[in-house]
């Protein structure tokens, strides 16, 4: 069986790991991502599914949400059991970096590195570990505005080359830019 | 790492991986792995043509740019230039309540659509922790195999067709439109169905769709074996696919390959099996996998993937047909728009009718990943829910995106008609690609 | 005379008739574009071309495929007239025949040895 | 004309016709008299006969972005063969082709090559917004999705739908086809655009 059988502590940088919805996450610091990654090929996890950057600016500050209830546990003629109104859980820093490994063996086991960073931290890039990683670190910096160092070509990868901004934050507008291309000449 | 990891006896492969890996060590490029170099020796001497497969060519399968480097016919640089198909999904789905994000995903992949709009589905039906009634489950695995078939016969349709077997087209496309004619009876469109809610399906199943839906599984192994017979042993074809665009285990691993594109390439992973959703553990299927690692291999496992999910889909039905008036959504009236007439006669269900449509249902808190087997390969959605009626962060693990990175390692030294079967084989679709 | 040379000036006649009467038309009913004539001009690059292709070397292996294309479709031009005469020449124009064809049999052999035609 | 004509109507588009047979002549043919007349000696304009002639082999380009590029396929598959209109040969290079049907949603890093394109074509030309996104960005009103291939190339026929069914394509060019005879020009010289 793997290192990590009894529990993820052995992992450089290990900061948590949280059970939820029948999935791991385990947090990792920012500055041993490159080595947790690492440990965790070695380790059985070839496979990296995805890497996904979350901006939680704004997360759960206007109210808007609010927690009412689920389908569990819930009898309709008895509004007592409706379960309470609840804002969020706040968030370490603003942006979560989230690294989707999978262990190819039977049984299958995933698992998710959590690193949590501010605006203008910069990341170790992974390419090095696992090769696929390349576009999937093109995409978050060109969309989120990561910074990964170590990245051999870092560059926009679905927008225009000279586009500014970040789409996907929270704070860059969602409405549909002045056209580019006119029909005067 | 094995590349085939050995299995208990229970396991349902009985494709042995007997053939040794197509080549030693891996093809990966140094510098960069998605982008193949010009060999220094070569760009001294300006012999090389640079070319522009660009978003506008017929065999791109959409608005894909290669920018080929050529030295005669000889393809020795290649640079993959995506983002012409950019839509914003992920942007465009935070402003959503979670009832319309439904139909987005569809859009994403369009030719396996109803898979993803399953990986959503069941993304959300984890967070809200909402059990999903059985008849909508089997009913769910009978429409995404027809999906997966649909999208393997589009895939062999174009592939044949850029490699000069035109015939198989209409062939292809013969099939397509009567699986096509099975959804639009079941959902009433024949793409983009938007048949899966949050809880079930969106309506029940009409009664004529079992009899025209055995027709089709009796007569499509019929269609399977006229495409062997046209293409299998073709020497063009053979000629064309066999040994070209070679990729190995190993690399197909380290590029993040999924589905058919790796279980060609000899690692026997398949979702549907491995990490079973949906009824796929109380179905009996094969998962084929060849280590030949070339474009043949990957055409001929989607060839036998087809005629599994026909089975699959065979076996869906039997078990649907005992299932006549048995629900086929939940009914967590806090989610699942309560039936109609109800609205005349229950108070409750009145609120939650107008609470549902209004604000939308809520879902909470948490972040989740949920992985499907969808007919390119590994389909992820992401999502983070602050507990609103908008989902804050959704995220697709695209498998063309992958696919598309492998172009590089797959060239090796093809030329420049090569190019165009490798691209075919490795079936990307550019709304999966560029989200 | 003139009546021998009739049907060829009448096929003549026509051989430049029928294409000029094209060009006239095409230029008749053609409908030039006034603005925006800069992209007419460049070439067809899948949309994303910028300008005039700087003329480009090509590798030799084109030009020497072309030339294996004539030597080989020459000789068949060359039997057309010998197909025609053959029973006038009789056996001498088939041993002809059969010299050419072995010359350049021995030339192909060659070729094919040297690898040549392998692209 | 007394004043310029604007809307299509104008031009006596005869397309009710279709839909409406017990219609009667339209202004337009009421004015020329060409009713019995052309029938009767079957006279016709040169310019009638040419556009009659365009539409019989209008090719289209394969211009194949999203979702409605695999309908668009389906048209030229056997059961809806849009060969019956002579368009079956779809041409990959502007320079042969006529029609340009824009299937899928445009972002703006493929308006440029669009344009492009569009200007590589050969008059006349028509192009068909395929599909609610090519038309008005459909469901995607955000940061990279042109609002509508109209605002960078001047459309001719608009087809509704998400995807449309082969039919509604079909539909589409049916009456693109029928303006064009009635002698409607195309949207190029309407809004004197492009060009």
């Amino acid at each position: 069986m793997t290192a990590f059988a009894k529990g993820w502590e052995g992992l450089p940088g290990f900061v948590s790991a949280k059970e939820s919805f029948g999935e791991t996450t385990v947090t990792v610091e920012r500055e041993e991502i490159h080595a947790a990654c690492e440990r965790a090929r070695d380790d059985g996890f070839t496979f990296l599914a995805d890497i996904v950057t979350t901006d939680y600016l704004g997360w759960g500050h206007k109210g808007v949400s609010g927690y009412i209830g689920t389908g569990t546990g819930r009898d309709l003629n008895h509004p007592a059991t409706q379960g309470f109104q609840s804002l969020p859980a706040p968030k370490p820093k603003r942006f979560s970096l989230s690294y989707h490994l999978l262990a190819m063996e039977q049984p299958a086991r995933r698992v998710r590195l959590q690193c949590w960073l501010d605006e203008g931290e910069s990341v170790a890039s992974v390419v090095s570990v696992w090769p696929t990683a390349d576009w999937h670190e093109r995409e978050q910096f060109d969309l989120m505005g990561v910074q990964f160092d170590g990245h051999p070509n870092l560059a926009r990868l679905l927008m225009p080359d000279d586009w500014e901004g970040h789409p996907l934050r929270k704070d860059y507008p969602i409405g549909g830019e002045p056209v580019r291309f006119s029909d005067a000449e | 790492m094995t590349v085939a990891p050995e299995r208990s006896a229970r396991s349902r492969r009985d494709w042995p991986i007997v053939f040794p890996p197509p080549y030693e060590g891996s093809r990966i490029p140094a510098r960069v792995p998605t982008i193949l170099d010009v060999p220094a020796e070569l760009l001294a001497t300006d012999d090389i043509l640079q070319i522009n497969f660009g978003p506008n060519h017929p065999s791109t399968h959409g608005v894909l740019r290669l920018i080929v480097d050529l030295d005669g016919e000889r393809v020795v640089g290649l640079n993959a230039v995506i983002g012409y198909l950019h839509t914003g999904f992920e942007k465009t789905m935070e402003q959503k309540t979670w009832w319309k994000c439904v139909t987005y995903p569809e859009r994403i992949d369009y030719l396996g659509y109803q898979n993803a709009e399953l990986v959503f589905v069941l993304a959300v039906e984890r967070l809200l922790a909402i059990e999903v009634p059985e008849k909508a489950t089997w009913m769910r695995t009978l429409l995404c195999e027809l999906n997966r078939i649909h999208s393997h016969l589009i895939f062999l349709g174009t592939s044949a067709l850029e490699l000069g077997a035109i015939s198989m087209f209409w062939y292809c496309f013969r099939e397509r439109e009567t699986i096509l004619d099975l959804y639009e009876m079941v959902t009433g469109a024949r793409m983009h169905t938007r048949y899966f809610q949050v809880g079930g399906l969106a309506e029940d199943i009409p009664e004529g769709f079992y009899p025209e839906c055995r027709k089709f599984v009796e007569w499509m192994p019929h269609a399977l074996d006229d495409y062997l017979a046209l293409l299998d042993r073709n020497a063009i074809w053979l000629e064309r696919t066999k040994g070209v665009g070679l990729l190995s285990a190993q690399d197909a691993i380290a590029l993040g390959q999924t589905g058919p594109n790796l279980r060609a390439s000899g690692v026997d992973w398949d979702l549907r099996r491995d990490q079973p959703y949906l009824a796929y553990d109380q179905v009996d299927f094969r998962v084929p996998v060849y280590a030949g690692g070339d474009v043949y291999d990957r055409y001929r496992v989607r060839m036998d993937e087809m005629a599994e999910s026909t089975r699959i889909v065979d076996q869906c039905l039997r078990r649907l047909e005992r299932m006549d008036g048995r629900p086929w959504i939940a009914d967590d009236r806090k989610v699942v728009l309560p039936p109609r007439e109800e609205l005349h006669t229950s108070m409750e269900s009145l609120i939650h009718h107008f609470k549902i449509v209004t604000e939308g249902f809520r879902v909470p808190e948490g972040e989740i990943y949920v992985a499907i087997e969808s007919p390119r390969g590994e389909s992820g959605c992401y999502l983070v829910s602050d507990g609103g009626p908008k989902p804050w962060r959704v995220h697709f693990r695209a498998p063309s995106f992958v696919a598309l990175e492998a172009t590089a390692t797959c060239i090796g030294d093809a030329i420049i008609a090569d190019l165009i079967a490798i691209v075919g084989s490795l079936d990307a679709v550019m709304g999966d690609t560029d989200r | 005379m003139l009546r021998d040379w009739l049907p060829f000036l009448i096929y003549g006649f026509l051989a430049l008739a029928i294409p000029s009467s094209m060009i006239a038309m095409s230029f008749a009913f053609a409908q030039r574009p006034k603005a925006r004539t800069r992209a007419r001009v460049i070439p067809f690059e899948s949309g994303v071309s910028q300008g005039q292709m700087k003329p480009q070397r090509f590798t030799v292996s084109f030009y020497l495929t072309a030339m294996l294309f004539i030597v080989f479709d020459i000789e068949i031009v060359f039997l057309y007239p010998l197909a025609v005469q053959l029973n006038a020449l009789g056996w001498f124009g088939f041993v002809e025949f059969l010299f050419f064809v072995v010359i350049l049999l021995v030339a192909y052999v060659y070729i094919w040895r040297k690898g040549a035609l392998e692209w | 004309m007394a004043d310029e004509p604007t809307r299509l109507r104008d031009y006596g588009l005869q397309s009710e016709r279709l839909l409406w047979p017990t219609k009667g002549p339209s202004r337009f043919e009421e004015e020329l008299g060409v009713e019995d007349l052309e029938r009767a000696l079957g006279l016709t304009t040169l310019d009638k006969a040419v556009r009659w002639a365009q539409t019989k082999s209008m090719w289209p380009d394969t211009f194949g972005l999203a979702c409605c590029a695999i309908e668009m396929m389906s048209i030229v598959s056997s059961r809806y063969d849009l060969a019956r209109f002579g368009m079956e040969a779809f041409r990959s290079s502007p320079r042969q082709a006529d029609l340009l049907i824009v299937s899928g949603r445009v972002a703006h890093k493929m308006a440029a090559p669009l344009r492009q394109i569009y200007d590589q074509m050969l008059e006349p030309k028509w192009v068909i917004a395929m599909g609610a996104c090519a038309s008005s960005g459909g469901m995607f009103n955000n940061y990279t999705i042109l609002q509508g291939v109209d605002r960078i190339v001047p459309v001719d026929i608009y087809v509704p739908f998400c995807p449309p069914r082969p039919e509604a394509l079909m539909e589409g060019i049916i009456r693109l086809h029928e303006a064009h005879q009635a002698g409607v020009p195309p949207a190029y010289e309407r809004r004197e655009v492009a060009t």
